[in-house]
Formats: structure tokens, C-alpha cells, sequence
């Protein structure tokens, strides 16, 4: 067992084609900190689904010369805890419910035992894992 | 499966991911014919949200020309996607072929 | 193609348990930015050998308490150049080659186009790769 | 090949990466009785110089009981890491396992 923090940062620009990517490289760290079978999976999708939204939402309302990011951060302390954030430099759209969309928050809150998201300065999701043995 | 009712099967594998999503909108058109659609997923490795919208959109608007789908999914994630998402009782899920295709063209249906 | 820089940040134990998911970590973010064949096995290579190097060598001489990490850092910038560093806090080992032994930053040498080793302060080696089409 | 001269393999494949090094180390063990080896790397998918040198370690072995090894690389990153290490004249490499075999069982050595 690791006794430092393990820190994972990505940062790439919000288009679609480098989310999978990002999250690959995700899988590859967790992996290597034991994270494995449906506790690797579930991390997994809500990474994936902060990683779409960034993508889907953050910038629709931006200047098209705004250095439009995805930021994640994953650090897994000496305990086997994952805190993982999803960040990026838009803005939240507020939005009432739709028909056959707002999946990917709801999926979010089904994972996530602890879950914040902080939109103060464009948008970032915290998410918190104890680690499943 | 008798000549009557023939099934079309349309496939779908890999990471149902938004890079994908273009590509998984064109694959999932619905026949305009009502014949019913075996959508085997059982090779896809992930799926997400930007999918699951895809799927039910399909769904959709196969329900709108009385066409029955049924979906084979095997993998861990995905069925746990759409219990997620709270869909469990929107799609017509499978784990294998058989059972698909048997809901299909054996099912009394209106 | 991105207009932005992207980055890929890394920081592990240096263990030799987590120099295979850096790799892959890596390799998963390089696929992104449009690396492949022949340059992708190449970068992958070099790196391999800079993370081993970490473990093998870096913290040898340091005191069981030290926070013994290893730091990857790879950006890819507008053009597509590609500035890879690995980094450690350890101390670098001066020392004659042996037989059998030595093949690490040979290799590293003969990979990378630019390659500087700074070991003022931990040992950094920084590697630049221009994107091959 | 005969029953005189048969031919031991020692299979790895993977990653063969500091990770795995004491597995690397024990699976390269030299026959004591100088029978030809066909070490069969066509399976592995990348290698690092941590692997290089248990190569190393394991053909001067090899070569002290007069026993000759023939290695059988597919991987391009493979074949390039041991270019760049300057050890291409060092090894026996072969891109079939035919060739390999041929090259235990019929070349004449001293
Ligand atoms: N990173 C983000 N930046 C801006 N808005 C966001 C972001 N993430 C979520 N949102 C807002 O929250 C809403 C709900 O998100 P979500 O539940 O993922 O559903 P969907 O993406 O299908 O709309 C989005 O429609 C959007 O208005
Ligand atoms: N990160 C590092 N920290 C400390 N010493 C290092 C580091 N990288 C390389 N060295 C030194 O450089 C030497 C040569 O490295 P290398 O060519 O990779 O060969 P090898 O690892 O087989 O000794 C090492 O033996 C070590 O003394």
C-alpha cells in the first residue's frame, strides 16, 4: 500500500473526442490503486457523465476565443480515498428538466456517496470514494 | 421467427460514448415498417448518458409506428447505467439473444 | 484540432507497481492528441525507461520517511509538440556504466530529439517530441 | 526436431516491465543440461530495459552451459527497444517460431 497521495490531473480542451481518453487514463490510475469490478465502473460513469456535461454545456455561451477546458483531478490519499473533481472554466446553465435528457446528474447522485458541485467560478463537481475492498 | 415476421438486428458495439455520438444517432434509425428491432448491444464495453439519450429517442419513435424493440445487454456497467438514470422499466432489456428475440416474435402484442 | 495546450499531470509512489499505469495513463492521452505507430511506441518507450529510472535509482540513498514520488507531466501544445517530463525528489546516483547494465537513457537518448537532465533539485528529465504525420 | 535435441520453450507474454521483474527474473531460468531454448516473446506487447537485462542475465547463463537461445519478437516496440539499447547483435531474434526452431535444431554449432 501506497503511504503518499497519488494525484492525477488532466486537462485538455472540451471537445468530445478527448473525453473517452481522458477517461482511459483515469481507468489506468485507478486500477493501479486497487480500485476494480463495479466500484471501478461507477467511478468511472460519473466521471464520464462530468466529463460529457462539461462538454455538452459549459462553453454554449461562450466567446469562441475562450480557452474552453475539461480540468480532472483525481487523488487517492494513503487511506485508499478517491476524491475526483470534474472542472472547467464556463459557465453552469441553469435549466429546467427535460423529456429524455438530465440523465447524467441523476446518474451522478446514484453513484456518488458525496457529491458537490460549485459554480461559483465556471463549474466543479467533487465527488468522494471510500475505497471498496 | 417465420417469414411473416421477420426481425431486423441492428449492432452496436465498443464505448457508446458522446466522441460517438454522430455515429450511434445514424446507426439508430428506425425502420418505418413496424418490423420489429433486436438492438444487440451485448459487445459494448461502456455506455453513457449521450447514449442512453439515443436509445430512448429510437424507442421512441419505434413505439410511435407500433414496432417492438428489445435491447441484449451484457455488460455490468450498462445495465447499471440504466438503473441509474432510472429507466429500468422504459427498456426492454435482455442479457441474451435468445430471450430477445423469443420477446419479439413471440409476444402477443396490440 | 485543439487550439488550446492540453496537459497530463501525474504524481505516485515510486513503486514499481505504478509505472505500467502511468504508461498507460500516458498512452491513453497521447492516442487523443493523434500520437500513433511508430512515435506513440516510441514516447511510450522513453518515458517507460525515465519512470523505471525513478524507482530504480532516485530515492536509493534516502531516509524510509521521504515522500518517494514519482511526477510525469506531458503537453501537447497548438502546433502538436509534445514536452514530456518526468521528475522525482530524490537525489541523482553519478556512476560508471556496468555491463549489463546502463540501457535506460540509452535508450532515452536515442528516442528523444531534445533531452535535458536537470538534477539541481530531484532529478527532472524533460524530452521533446515534434508530431509526426 | 529429433529426440536427441529437443527444444525447451519459455513462453512470456504481457508487458514485460519493471512491474513484473521478479516474475521476469524466475521465469528465465537456465536448463542446467544445455538443451536449445526457444524463448517465445511473441506475446508480449511491451518491454522495457528492466526486461533487457534479465534477457542478458539469462543468455550469458545460457551460453557459459553452452546451451543456445533463440528469441521470437513480433513487436515492433519490442524489436526498436533492443536497437536502441545497441544489444541487436547481442540476441538471436527471430519474427517466426519457425525459424527460431530451425535455427536450434539444425545449425551446426561448435
Ligand atoms: N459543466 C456544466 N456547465 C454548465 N452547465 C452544466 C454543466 N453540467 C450540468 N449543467 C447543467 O445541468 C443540466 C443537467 O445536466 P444533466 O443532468 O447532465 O443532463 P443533460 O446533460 O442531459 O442536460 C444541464 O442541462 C446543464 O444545464
Ligand atoms: N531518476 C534518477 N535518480 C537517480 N539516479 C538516476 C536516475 N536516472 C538515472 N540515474 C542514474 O543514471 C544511471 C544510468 O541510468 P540508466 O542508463 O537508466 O541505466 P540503469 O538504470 O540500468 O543503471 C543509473 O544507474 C543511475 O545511477
Amino acid at each position: 500500500m501506497s503511504r503518499q497521495p497519488s494525484v492525477l490531473r488532466l486537462r485538455c480542451p472540451a471537445q468530445s473526442r478527448f473525453v473517452a481518453s481522458l477517461r482511459h487514463a483515469l481507468v489506468s490510475f485507478l486500477r493501479a490503486h486497487d480500485f476494480k469490478g463495479q466500484q471501478l465502473d461507477d467511478v468511472t460513469t460519473a466521471a464520464g457523465e462530468a466529463l460529457a456535461n462539461v462538454v455538452e454545456h459549459a462553453y454554449t455561451a461562450a466567446a469562441s476565443q475562450v480557452d474552453a477546458y475539461i480540468g480532472l483531478r483525481a487523488n487517492v490519499d494513503a487511506k485508499g480515498t478517491l476524491a475526483l473533481e470534474v472542472y472547467d472554466g464556463g459557465a453552469f446553465v441553469e435549466r429546467r428538466p427535460t423529456r429524455g435528457r438530465g440523465f447524467g446528474l441523476r446518474i451522478i447522485r446514484a453513484i456518488a456517496g458525496r457529491l458537490t458541485i460549485d459554480t461559483s467560478n465556471g463549474t466543479r463537481l467533487r465527488m468522494i470514494f471510500e475505497r471498496k475492498r | 421467427m417465420n417469414e411473416a415476421e421477420p426481425v431486423k438486428v441492428i449492432r452496436l458495439t465498443g464505448e457508446l460514448e458522446i466522441g460517438r455520438k454522430n455515429e450511434i444517432r445514424s446507426t439508430l434509425r428506425a425502420p418505418a415498417d413496424g418490423t420489429p428491432v433486436l438492438l444487440d448491444l451485448a459487445g459494448v464495453t461502456y455506455a453513457d448518458s449521450i447514449a442512453l439519450t439515443e436509445l430512448l429517442r429510437f424507442c421512441a419513435e419505434a413505439q410511435q409506428v407500433g414496432q417492438p424493440v428489445a435491447l441484449v445487454i451484457q455488460t455490468p456497467q450498462f445495465a447499471r447505467l440504466i438503473q441509474y438514470a432510472g429507466l429500468a422499466t422504459v427498456f426492454k432489456v435482455f442479457a441474451e439473444p435468445a430471450e430477445a428475440l423469443a420477446y419479439l416474435t413471440e409476444s402477443p402484442r396490440q
